[in-house]
């Protein structure tokens, strides 16, 4: 940590969002009142649905009640300040649910790999080398497209082509630790296989790599907002950063001459919350790799 | 101490490791690492093995504890129950489970400390562990409640203290640490390292953390693999003198693997010099130090630097290097190193192939030799030469070359069965050899050469 | 083992992999019933009607078992013929006509990544822990931070809508114009080229003022991970005991960074670059998206939007192919680079 | 004793590491005559290396930083008048070798080594002394290789002073071809000697040209490179002819001179008995044995011909068979070229055999330096004494062999004053672990730091400072 400030910034950052995380009900609370009557579209037990105001095309600038201003009219206009928020639980909860469920299935298979090795590991590896075929992005694009557009189906799908790099990565480490000396020890004092594997391999291989992964939480979360801007996302007044931008991108890139800049805070503001959000992670990220990469190392 | 029932009985133990090479990865070759071994351990005593890298001494030691599985031969251990070996079993036949419970008392020192201890665990946990796994017990005296220590430790002795008499109960929590502080204490730790991580030690203190492990299975006999070859001159003497009063006071068996004659005639009783995967002399110290019979002995006696100016003298030479115990040499592996090499040590195609090599090279450039030779494929016992476009000429050169050989009485030249050219190529073949066998030509003093037979 | 051995156990090593991503594709396919795929190839919604579902599971043999589609499915991959979209064109033809938009893309952007990497990578191990090294730390965080897509609409609206220049497309409608008439070949459908080959410079000045965005947007994302890599490498280079002694040997320091550490640092670079394609890839679809450039990305990506399922999964196994092509080639190179590998 | 080919004096280096203040060396002074062995003995982490590499600045900067200390060459340089010709400005020796601060006379030229000035103010140039600071009173010309600039550095590296290292494999470009590797030394130290050899190479071709009846394209193209050549004699470090090696087919003129690098580079190889060497030349590190790889090293070092060789623990990797093989070559070689030799290493049987003088580290002090004989009969220091004792013999059976207690000190926070006390049995507490020792003259060239031999101290018996090797033989 000390030696590099920048991992400090990082903290900063992922703790200022943990903080907006849970205090979302409190910075953005649903409307007290909404319905056709008061011009305010919202659900009143669903909070991750961003309250709508109104069908007009143009957005609405920022202003005390719409700090960030709203969305243009299509399908409403949704207040970006409360879909901000609220997206930022959406993040930690799909990063965090995704990575983890990559992680376990890495760790699991590449253990096994790596330990077991013979045809186990071949077929294994195959499988992996497979899935890395595809570029992520795109398998999840496939994914998406056959089943359906949902926050489900978009985690899943993420989490599926996520995991073959952890298998690679577990599997690598296990083989080198396999050789260390310590494992032959614990075989000469009559260590039984399953032993070596928990009390010896297993602390050697997992911190590093569970620290690693955690970072990908930015990743992925890169990636979702990439899907949901392609519009292979959530419903559009669902509260997810891409889908914010989506909502505002053909409206933009339509426009020729200066009156696409009068309506930046559209596609600024959560555009710069994903941008934070990721490089708090990669930031941190950074600096562990610093601390447990041996050729960094100082 | 003679006459007693070896410890360890190992016949014409072979470890071979396969080469993967090729599109599929399969065995392409195979490292001929240990070729064919037999000795003997007796209880109490030390027995050194010492040689240049590569000649396996290493994998003998991992192979008596089986961390590497045996190819060939057996390994009879006799384990001695409470002091008395009983019935020897075959460790490269017995079961894994069976042979996991024999490691008890077979333990083994490793080289490099800092990776034989598993960095994320405490001391504590290292010397515990073993003592975990095997459920040991410790005896308990019945009144004072105070542990035996463990180089007293017999069935059924008295309380040292206190004279009443002593239970068997299992190490845990405070029994547990009691031992590994008792243990520690013996190799020259104290407690306030038994909270440490092993990176917090030097190279000298981790291996007698090794040592310590090792040590809380009350072993009989220790593996002791280049124990100290990692670490300094001062270091070093403090642990070959700590395993010295070890050996003393637990009546340990010693296998000492080194590359240091000095150390192992520091430390050994029994010396066996090993090369390409044979034991080609094995002697009492004095006896092998005082009278070498095998060449490559002698040779490694005249070559080691000795610590004293006074007897300072030019270095002697060993010529060339060890060969790859892939397609280790015919006959005595040693005949292409040795100076005294005679015709029927097992002269083979390549040698000869490398000495036309070399006298090629040497060739000026109108020399009849430089042009005699196209291509060489030496096989086995034979050496194929295509000869040069100028048949005549490139012949007669052969021969002369072989001729003068022959003349000047080097073996390789007088090991030369026949010669005989098919079309343009010109077949060289050797006589046939066997192996030297590793015979007793004194009492307690044996060698594998054909100097004397 | 020696490199033509090494090459072919690498290719042998290839056929289960492309295998597998057939089954896998085909695979996902399967997992939806003959009626959603159908549906897929309905126009609009109105014709939604049973016979027409029936007619189109006919018409595609939907009703097969499944072994004897995947039968049909890979004799037509084989030859080329990747089925057809929504509105029954060809799916090879589709990708073949807007390969060279992409590949324009694709290529110009690698090459930037590639050598602004290890340069990147270089001056920063040189000057580790100093100002250069912060620099490009900061800078190659950030870039893998942001989404491409932001970054792209940000550049685009700020030069194309406030400042009106580099807009979005391939060319700018009078150039296309131009290209379109009988004047001008198209030789290769790289404007670029074909500009030049025509001998229209202008052409290639338009088309490249088009693609400084794209370029920009696409490589600076992927161009953090080679710098990384390379920094990483060429620390650890420096530090080895071969470069410690050409200094011994007095070699200038230059030259002892170009030749003795460098080409070593080389070598982990070599491999990860398959990967930087990968990414290549998953930018190509947002970039083109953004910029409004017709590629094969963007091709996919709408397809994808109006699910189109058998379009993008044309599109996955034809970049399955790439990626793995890519990674063979990387391979061949690695060994290339040391010779250890190659002769070892 | 000779004037010395090398005065390192009062070297200080520290390394400054996330877990504090390494003091790596702590004012080390050393000594090296013309055509001597100097062994360098001490354990892991005493400072052998970082003696010799910060010499010549291949320490890590930073986190190493070379506190203070001067390191003395004595480097005489080609004449810049007759380009090493011989002319009347360097007596036709066609070198320059005399010290430029004190034209030779030894003495500080500003207090023209009086060591004070007439009012009395003692001369801060020399510290009152009155030698020249520049030749330490020696008048040849010296250099300070801790104050060279990196160019002069480069120069010096691999010709003044070369070295050796512990693991040869690593020491070779895994990627480059011997030949290369070796070629370079040659490339970078005696450019202006091959392109001589060059040009005389290309006149005698545009001779035998002007024979043939199609030489005339050819004599255009030798032509061009014979000026090339020229240039290059004129500036070695042409940035034009850089660019032009990369221009495909001028490309070419390189090659001869790159001939002129490989014959080099084969005699370099035979010289160090490589049999084969065109083979060698043509190999990549990996297809040779550990023997031939520390042949090849050797034979880079060597290509300089260097006046100081720094061989740091070059058997150590190597097995007992094959060191013998490199001992006997470097002893040859020693006779053969006169240059003077550190050797380091942690072997003393080693050192026994090879060095003339030893010199024993501890914690980054010199212990103790003598006459190799000398030290091994009448070791003064504690630790030389206990290291002595501890060595297992291989032509004598010891009951036991001698330790040291302890283990070696953290640099981090070593021990004050004598660095050796928390594991000396003859430590008096007063003045060793306060008053850090210097080295005392005990005559015949047997210098020792220790406070037992201070004369002034008188706190030890005649019978502590018995010189006892704790060997007890059978």
């Amino acid at each position: 940590m000390k030696q590099n400030p920048l991992s400090v910034v990082g903290l900063a950052i992922i703790l200022m969002f943990i903080g907006i995380a849970i205090a979302a009900p409190v910075l953005a609370p649903l409307p007290a009142v909404c319905g056709p009557d008061v011009g305010i579209v919202c659900d009143p037990n669903d909070p991750y649905i961003i309250p709508g105001y109104g069908y007009q095309r143009d957005p609405l600038p920022p202003s005390p009640e719409h700090p960030f201003g709203t969305t243009p009219g299509e399908p409403a206009r949704l207040d970006i300040y409360y879909g901000i928020i609220w997206g930022t639980r959406n993040a930690f909860r799909v990063g965090i649910v995704v990575v983890g469920s990559a992680l376990l299935i890495g760790i699991a298979l590449g253990l096994l790999a790596g330990f077991r090795g013979g045809f186990l590991d071949e077929v294994i590896m195959r499988i992996v080398d497979i899935m890395l075929a595809f570029p992520a992005l795109i398998l999840a694009i496939a994914f998406v497209a056959a089943f359906g557009a949902s926050l489900q189906n978009l985690m899943i799908a993420v989490a599926a082509v996520w995991w073959p790099s952890y298998v690679r990565l577990v599997r690598g480490d296990v083989l080198a630790a396999r050789e260390q000396g310590y494992v032959e020890a614990a075989r000469a004092i009559g260590a039984s296989d399953f032993r070596i594997m928990g009390r010896h391999i297993l602390p050697n291989v997992i911190y590093p790599i569970i620290i690693l992964s955690s970072m990908d939480i930015g990743a992925v979360v890169l990636v979702i907002a990439a899907l949901s801007f392609l519009g292979l996302g959530v419903a559009p007044n669902y509260a997810d950063w891409g889908g914010l931008v989506n909502l505002t991108r053909n409206y933009i890139v339509g426009q020729v001459g200066g009156d696409s800049l009068a309506y930046w805070y559209t596609y600024v503001y959560p555009g710069l919350f994903i941008f934070l959000f990721v490089l708090g992670w990669n930031l941190l990220g950074d600096a562990f790799r610093d601390i447990l990469d041996p050729k960094v190392r100082r | 101490m003679m006459g007693e029932e070896p410890m360890f009985r190992v016949e014409d133990l072979k470890v071979h490791f396969p080469i993967l090479g090729g599109i599929l990865k399969r065995p392409i070759a195979w490292v001929h690492a240990v070729d064919g071994v037999s000795f003997t351990i007796r209880p109490g005593e030390t027995l050194g093995i010492v040689g240049e890298s590569g000649c396996g001494k290493t994998t003998v030691g991992r192979a008596l504890l089986q961390l590497v599985k045996s190819t060939g031969g057996s390994i009879w251990f006799a384990p001695p129950a409470d002091g008395t070996p009983s019935a020897p079993v075959n460790l490269s036949k017995i079961p894994r489970r069976k042979l996991r419970r024999l490691r008890r008392s077979i333990q083994i020192i490793f080289q490099d400390p800092t990776s034989s201890l598993d960095p994320r665990q405490l001391v504590k946990a290292i010397v515990a562990e073993p003592m975990r796994i095997h459920g040991l017990t410790g005896l308990r005296c019945t009144k004072c409640g105070s542990v035996v220590p463990i180089h007293l430790e017999r069935p059924g002795i008295a309380c040292p203290r206190c004279g009443a008499t002593t239970e068997a109960v299992p190490f845990k929590g405070a029994q547990l640490e009691a031992r590994v502080i008792e243990l520690l204490d013996r190799v020259g730790l104290n407690p306030e390292h038994l909270f440490r991580y092993p990176h917090e030690f030097s190279g000298g203190q981790k291996q007698r953390i090794a040592i310590t492990r090792a040590l809380s299975l009350r072993p009989a006999f220790l593996v002791l693999d280049e124990p100290t070859s990692s670490l300094d001159v001062s270091v070093q003497a403090q642990i070959l003198n700590l395993l010295k009063d070890l050996q003393r006071e637990y009546r340990l068996t010693y296998l000492f693997i080194s590359h240091n004659l000095a150390v192992v005639r520091y430390m050994a009783n029994r010396i066996a010099v090993m090369y390409l995967g044979k034991f080609i002399e094995v002697a009492g110290k004095g006896e092998l130090f005082d009278d070498p019979l095998h060449p490559y002995t002698r040779g490694l006696l005249e070559t080691i630097p000795v610590p004293d100016p006074e007897r300072r003298r030019e270095l002697a030479l060993m010529k060339g290097e060890v060969p790859s115990p892939v397609s280790p040499p015919f006959g005595c592996r040693f005949h292409p190193r040795c100076p005294v090499a005679m015709p029927h040590c097992g002269w083979e195609g390549r040698d000869l192939q490398k000495v036309l090599e070399d006298a090629i090279h040497e060739a000026s450039p109108d020399s009849p030799l430089s042009g005699a030779v196209a291509e060489m494929q030496a096989d086995g016992r034979t050496l194929r030469i295509r000869i040069g476009p100028d048949p005549e000429r490139s012949r007669a050169a052969l021969d002369a070359f072989l001729a003068e050989g022959r003349a000047v009485g080097t073996p390789i030249y007088q090991a030369i069965e026949e010669t005989s050219q098919q079309g343009d190529e010109f077949v060289i073949s050797f006589r046939e050899t066997r192996e030297p066998e590793l015979k007793e030509v004194k009492p307690g003093h044996a060698v594998a050469c054909y100097l004397y037979e | 083992m020696n490199l033509h051995v090494y090459v072919i156990r690498r290719i042998l090593l290839l056929v289960p992999v492309i295998l597998g991503v057939t089954l896998l594709i085909f695979g996902v396919l399967q997992l939806l019933s003959p009626l959603q795929r159908a549906a897929a190839f309905v126009q609009n919604p109105q014709d939604l009607r049973p016979e027409n579902i029936e007619r189109t599971i006919e018409k595609y043999h939907l009703n097969d078992p499944p072994w004897v589609q995947y039968q049909t499915w890979m004799s037509g991959i084989l030859s080329g013929n990747l089925g057809v979209d929504r509105f029954e064109h060809s799916i090879a033809a589709a990708l073949i006509s807007r390969a060279p938009t992409t590949i324009e893309l694709a290529v110009y952007s690698s090459i930037v990544i590639v050598l602004g990497g290890i340069w990147q990578g270089t001056v920063a191990a040189r000057r580790k822990d100093r100002l250069p090294d912060h620099a490009t730390r900061v800078l190659a965080i950030s870039g893998w931070s942001l989404p491409t897509f932001w970054l792209g609409l940000l550049l685009l609206t700020f030069f194309y809508g406030g400042l009106g220049i580099l807009g979005p497309g391939t060319v700018s409608i009078e150039v296309g114009e131009y290209t379109r008439s009988s004047a001008f070949t198209r030789y290769t459908g790289l404007y670029t080229i074909d500009g030049i080959l025509n001998g229209d410079l202008f052409v290639t000045w338009d088309a490249l003022e088009h693609l400084v965005l794209p370029v920009f947007t696409l490589s600076f994302v992927s161009w953090a991970i080679i710098t990384r890599i390379m920094r990483s490498s060429m620390i650890e280079a420096l530090g080895r005991d071969y470069v410690k002694f050409a200094r011994a040997k007095g070699v200038p320091e230059r030259v002892v960074v170009r030749r003795h550490a460098r080409r070593n640092a080389l070598i982990p670079v070599a491999t990860v670059s398959g990967f930087v394609v990968a990414g290549l890839l998953n930018g190509v679809v947002i970039t083109e998206t953004v910029f409004a450039r017709p590629g094969i990305g963007d091709y996919a990506a709408v397809a994808a939007l109006n699910l189109d399922i058998a379009a993008t999964l044309g599109f996955t196994l034809v970049n399955a192919f790439l990626l793995v092509i890519t990674n063979l080639v990387v391979d061949v190179l690695y060994a290339y680079i040391d010779p250890r590998i190659r002769l070892g | 004793m000779a004037d010395p080919v090398l005065r390192v004096s009062g070297l200080k280096v520290n390394f400054y590491t996330y877990d504090g203040v390494v003091k790596a060396l702590d004012g080390v002074s050393l000594d090296v005559a013309p055509h001597e062995t100097l062994g360098l003995v001490g354990e892991t982490g005493c400072g052998k290396s970082v003696t010799v590499n910060s010499l010549v600045k291949l320490i890590p900067i930073p986190p190493g930083r070379i506190e203070s200390g001067r390191a003395l060459l004595h480097w005489p340089v080609p004449c810049p008048h007759c380009r090493g010709k011989g002319c009347g400005t360097c007596g036709g020796s066609g070198k320059l070798d005399t010290c430029e601060a004190c034209n030779g006379r030894g003495t500080c030229s500003a207090c023209r080594g009086h060591g004070r000035f007439r009012d009395g103010k003692s001369c801060a140039r020399c510290a009152g002394v009155g030698k020249c600071y520049a030749c330490d009173a020696t008048g040849k010309r010296h250099v300070d290789l801790l104050a060279l600039s990196p160019r002069e550095l480069r120069e010096v590296r691999g010709s003044a002073m070369s070295m050796i290292f512990q693991e040869a494999m690593s020491a070779l470009n895994p990627v480059l071809k011997i030949g290369e590797q070796v070629g370079e030394s040659f490339y970078y130290h005696q450019r202006e000697a091959l392109c001589r050899a060059t040009i005389a190479r290309l006149e005698k071709e545009i001779e035998r040209a002007r024979g043939a009846a199609t030489g005339a394209v050819r004599i255009v193209s030798l032509r061009l490179y014979l000026t090339l050549y020229r240039w290059m004699l004129n500036k070695t470090e042409s940035r034009l002819l850089q660019f032009l090696r990369k221009v495909p087919v001028v490309r070419r003129y390189h090659r001869w001179i790159e001939k002129e690098m490989e014959q080099r580079s084969l005699e370099a190889l035979r010289k160090v008995r490589i049999p084969a060497p065109e083979e060698v030349l043509k190999a990549y590190p990996h297809e040779l044995s550990g023997g031939m790889t520390q042949r090849v090293v050797i034979a880079i070092a060597l290509a300089g011909n260097p006046k100081v060789l720094v061989a740091d623990e070059p058997t150590t990797a190597l097995d007992v068979t094959i060191q013998s093989q490199i001992l006997r070559l470097m002893q040859d070689l020693k006779a053969e070229l006169g240059a003077a030799i550190i050797f380091i290493t942690h072997d003393l049987a080693v050192i026994a055999q090879i060095a003339d003088r030893v010199a024993v580290m501890y914690a980054g002090t010199i212990a103790e330096t003598a006459p190799v004989r000398e030290i091994f009969k009448r070791p003064l220091h504690p630790y030389t004494r206990g290291l002595i004792g501890a060595i297992p013999r291989p032509h004598q059976d010891l009951v036991r062999l001698s330790e040291i207690p302890g283990n070696v000190p953290n640099l981090v926070n070593p021990p004050g004053g004598c660095r050796f006390h928390p594991r000396c049995k003859f430590a008096k507490a007063e003045v060793c672990a306060s008053e850090k020792p210097l080295l005392f003259d005990v005559g015949n060239g047997h210098l020792v730091a220790c406070h037992m031999y201070d004369q002034n101290a008188p706190l030890w018996t005649d019978e502590d400072r018995q010189p006892r090797v704790e060997v007890v033989a059978r």
